[in-house]
């Protein structure tokens, strides 16, 4: 949400994402100086993302919001790929659809575009080596990357705004409380959803 | 798919030199972000909201479809700033009112900021002007062709929507999410076949890397310049006086 | 006889695409309506607007005469009796085979598995392709998966078929086996609508016309009357079918009589002109 | 005389799409040659190799007598005499703007700026769209984004265009405009070839046609000829034109000529079939 984090916390985060985002870049311009041609695949996996996102998803309690996309960016196309294709993701984001915001960037690509889908490559990569059928490892990869990208946005939260008199804990809970019921729903269906597009894939 | 790039496209101000527009949006979101919302973010709000509608003319009813979604998500952000969770349960926070207010008022004034920009100045000259600053050149063109792409799929997408509402595939919550799985899983190869096809338009256009194009671009206009300036340094002056 | 029609249809998309203004059109029970207008006249958005896809900002939509909501059981009961067909076939087909693509839509009616079955049998059937059941989608031709298109939204047995575009890009033989297809679906009861930039098509198919340009329908009726009506086929940007202009040059000039039907294939013009031109011969020699 | 050719083209894809078998096509300096075949023969497959983006299995394609190379120098100095236009115009826009769009050819070919100014400005001229300039690629109609991409191509100054289905999906207005386009292009010297299954557009446009089936061409020579030959079309899966049956019934019967010229636009087909039915009345009546 533009503006919604003070100044220095804005800043912060850009701090902590640009690592990630660079590395990323760095990784890309390597494959692109050798294959330009990827740069069409690449473009098309990023606006992908962002179409997905875009699309409504139907929630358990009837509710709807959008998938991250998250997930099934990261087992797709890896998470160091997804650092620059989610920040590109965002950046439209905000400028065609008004959703999220330029200086809140930094917060957002850190819980979207890097938290998000270390968490579901990593639990993916687990998963897979704990010897875990497919599609309850793609389901707890997205499931899990879905609810570790808003609770970073909670701790992001809580951090800019501790509670008065529990602290960043107490708000920490606060914002996670809000975000919980409705976030967990919908989680659970990012997860299902995630796992009929990887299954559909596998069909074709 | 984007009523905000059509406005970006058509506005009054399309052509004027990308400096100004970004000078004056920037500007001002970082001095509401700077400065103490009280009294800075409601005047850079004013400022950033006329500029929008009565300068580069953009239709209200846009600027008020797009503006709605975040005055939501701040109205409920707001109401859990003012509460605090206590030992006898959830009660209002000392100074949370005041907290509340400041951090609306500041969005805000960032959000109008936003959509100026946003509404009078399409994504695409914003990509080609941090490549000027020294965004790496592949990116950028990833950026261009992300944009490009977006619009392509979004009209797949919507079109795949009606086609699985048109045969029941949204009646029911379940049959809604197999759908959506549905779609994806056929338009994510759709993506890379086009992306694939495109390689292929392009070479045969010359293509062997490089993605240079000759653009138009309107010179800054000095006085306008000057103007936008002196503005910004009036509610600059004011948020040092309040400070 | 009235099955479906529009009031007043008003509709302006936010991003600037073909808008509707004040649009009436009646879908007669049992006819094949043509909706013919050129290119980004707003063809497509009428047709979201006939299955509730699209909701109009003014004016209504009535089903048997009566309005119809948009309450999600009332969409899903409209969906069940107008069927829609959209131009591109790839944006429709989401399953990895044919009998499973086509079985989309009657199981998402509720049917039972045999039911399914034997609607998705007779759906092939009557698109002549019941040799593609077992075919992989992705490996279709462009002529096969418009069929296998159609076929989806036949198998749920709709009243009314809305088509969109439906034989444009097809070749000659992809064209001839859509029309026998759809012909048999017509015979078999369904009324037909399809909107289309093809006068042509629209003379050899449609029942009635309806003329469309910006946003309006201009002149809706018979097909031979509307399509004959120079002012408002060049006011859609149209031009009258060439077998018709033939056609009625030739009971102008008395080669074919008042009454006599107009010839609507190209075989049934070329033979009407070799005749009138080797009886003029044969005059000319006796 | 001979500009383009292949010999002996011989190509499968992988997956089992439309191959080429053992093809040998000539193109004339100068001349309008339409490849003409139903949908899925290998159309497109053959105007890939005729710039060197597609490679051959066996056999060869020649420039101006002499095989080209592979390479990535040969593949430049190719592609900047053999333009290609693809069918889905969204297959080679990619630039914010349409005139940015153009100008990316002749970057391509490292002219200066402001050469490169002049040729998009002409490219632009010569399809009738120097209105759209500034316009952005994402807002154009379908019928506009064909004439961008084609300009694409032009602004090369190409020897050669290939073009595949030019104006398919078109509605009468546009097709017409791009005809329109084409025909200057060619009289400006351009030799044009493209691809298509639509016979009327072939005989209204070619000066040559390569009738196409299977991956070979089947017969190659003047557009009159080789349409009027039932049996080489109907081995195509194609009809005659129906234009040129007309022509040739009003030649046999007498109505044309030997010599006289095959009416070629539906206009002038109208006219001779009104004229011959009104001498044919008065005859009678003197």
């Amino acid at each position: 949400m533009e503006g919604y984090l003070p100044v220095g916390h804005a800043a912060g985060w850009f701090a902590v994402s640009a690592p990630f985002v660079i590395a990323g870049a760095v990784r890309m311009r390597r494959i692109l100086r050798d294959e330009p041609q990827t740069k069409m695949m690449l473009a098309a996996a990023g606006a992908f993302t962002f179409v997905m996102s875009a699309l409504k998803i139907p929630s358990v309690t009837g509710s709807c919001s959008h998938p991250t996309g998250t997930g099934l960016g990261a087992i797709l196309f890896g998470p160091a790929v997804m650092a620059v294709l989610g920040t590109i993701v965002l950046v439209f984001q905000a400028l065609l659809l008004a959703h999220g915001g330029l200086t809140t960037l930094g917060a957002n690509v850190f819980s979207m575009a890097i938290v998000g889908p270390w968490v579901s490559w990593s639990v993916w990569r687990l998963a897979r080596r704990l010897g875990l059928g497919a599609s309850v490892a793609v389901f707890c990869a997205a499931m899990l990357g879905d609810l570790s990208t808003y609770l970073t946005t909670s701790v992001q939260l809580a951090i800019a705004y501790p509670d008065a008199s529990s602290g960043v804990l107490g708000a920490v809970a606060k914002f996670g409380g809000i975000f919980a019921v409705t976030q967990i729903p919908l989680a659970i269906a990012e997860g299902l959803l995630t796992v009929v597009v990887i299954n559909a894939l596998e069909a074709s | 798919m984007s009523p905000v790039d059509r406005a970006a496209h058509l506005n009054r101000w399309r052509s004027r030199s990308l400096a100004e527009k970004s000078v004056l949006a920037f500007g001002m979101m970082a001095f509401a972000l700077v400065f103490p919302p009280f009294p800075v973010a409601p005047v850079v709000a004013v400022v950033m909201t006329a500029a929008t509608l009565l300068g580069a003319r953009v239709s209200p009813r846009t600027w008020l479809a797009c503006v709605a979604a975040p005055v939501g998500f701040l109205l409920v952000g707001s109401l859990s700033l003012a509460l605090q969770v206590g030992d006898g349960g959830i009660g209002l926070a000392p100074d949370g009112l005041a907290t509340a207010a400041g951090t609306t008022a500041r969005a805000l004034a960032c959000v109008t900021a936003l959509l100026f920009l946003a509404l009078t100045t399409p994504a695409t000259d914003l990509v080609a002007g941090a490549r000027r600053l020294g965004l790496p050149g592949e990116i950028a063109e990833i950026a261009l062709l992300t944009y490009r792409f977006l619009f392509l799929f979004g009209a797949t997408a919507l079109a795949m929507d009606a086609a699985q509402a048109a045969r029941l595939g949204h009646a029911g919550a379940g049959r809604r999410l197999r759908s959506l799985g549905l779609l994806i899983a056929n338009l994510l190869p759709r993506s890379l076949y086009r992306a694939r096809r495109l390689e292929v338009g392009l070479a045969a256009r010359g293509w062997t890397g490089e993605m240079r194009v000759l653009s138009r671009r309107t010179p800054v206009s000095r006085p306008v310049l000057a103007l936008i300036v002196a503005i910004e340094a009036g509610v600059a002056g004011l948020g040092l006086w309040a400070r | 006889m009235t099955l479906l029609e529009t009031q007043g249809l008003t509709y302006a998309y936010q991003d600037g695409g073909p808008a509707l203004s004040d649009l009436d059109l009646v879908v007669r029970r049992g006819r094949r309506l043509a909706i013919l207008g050129p290119n980004g006249a707003g063809k497509t958005t009428l047709l979201l607007h006939l299955n509730g896809t699209l909701r109009p900002q003014r004016g209504r939509v009535l089903l048997d005469g009566a309005p119809v909501g948009y309450a999600r059981a009332d969409l899903t009961a409209w969906r069940r009796r107008v069927g829609l067909v959209l131009q591109d076939a790839d944006d429709q087909l989401f399953a990895a085979s044919v009998e499973e693509d086509v079985s989309f839509g009657p199981l998402n009616l509720g049917l039972a598995d045999d039911a399914v079955r034997r609607r998705v049998a007779d759906a092939l059937q009557v698109m002549g392709i019941a040799d593609l059941a077992e075919r992989a989608t992705h490996l279709l031709s462009f002529g096969q998966k418009k069929r296998v298109a159609i076929a989806g939204a036949v198998a749920m047995r709709p009243e009314v078929l809305l088509l969109d575009e439906p034989t444009s890009g097809l070749d000659r033989a992809g064209r001839d086996g859509l029309l026998a297809a759809l012909q048999a679906l017509h015979a078999a009861g369904a009324t037909l609508v399809f909107a289309t930039h093809d006068v042509d098509l629209a003379y050899r198919l449609a029942d009635d016309v309806a003329l469309f340009a910006d946003g309006k329908v201009l002149r809706q009726g018979p097909a031979e009357a509307v399509l004959a009506d120079r002012a408002a086929t060049a006011a859609a940007g149209l031009e009258p079918p060439f077998l018709l202009s033939l056609g009625l040059t030739a009971r102008a000039a008395g080669v074919l009589g008042a009454t006599d039907p107009l010839p609507k294939t190209r075989e049934a013009a070329l033979a009407l002109v070799e005749r009138s031109w080797r009886k003029g011969a044969s005059g000319s020699t006796e």
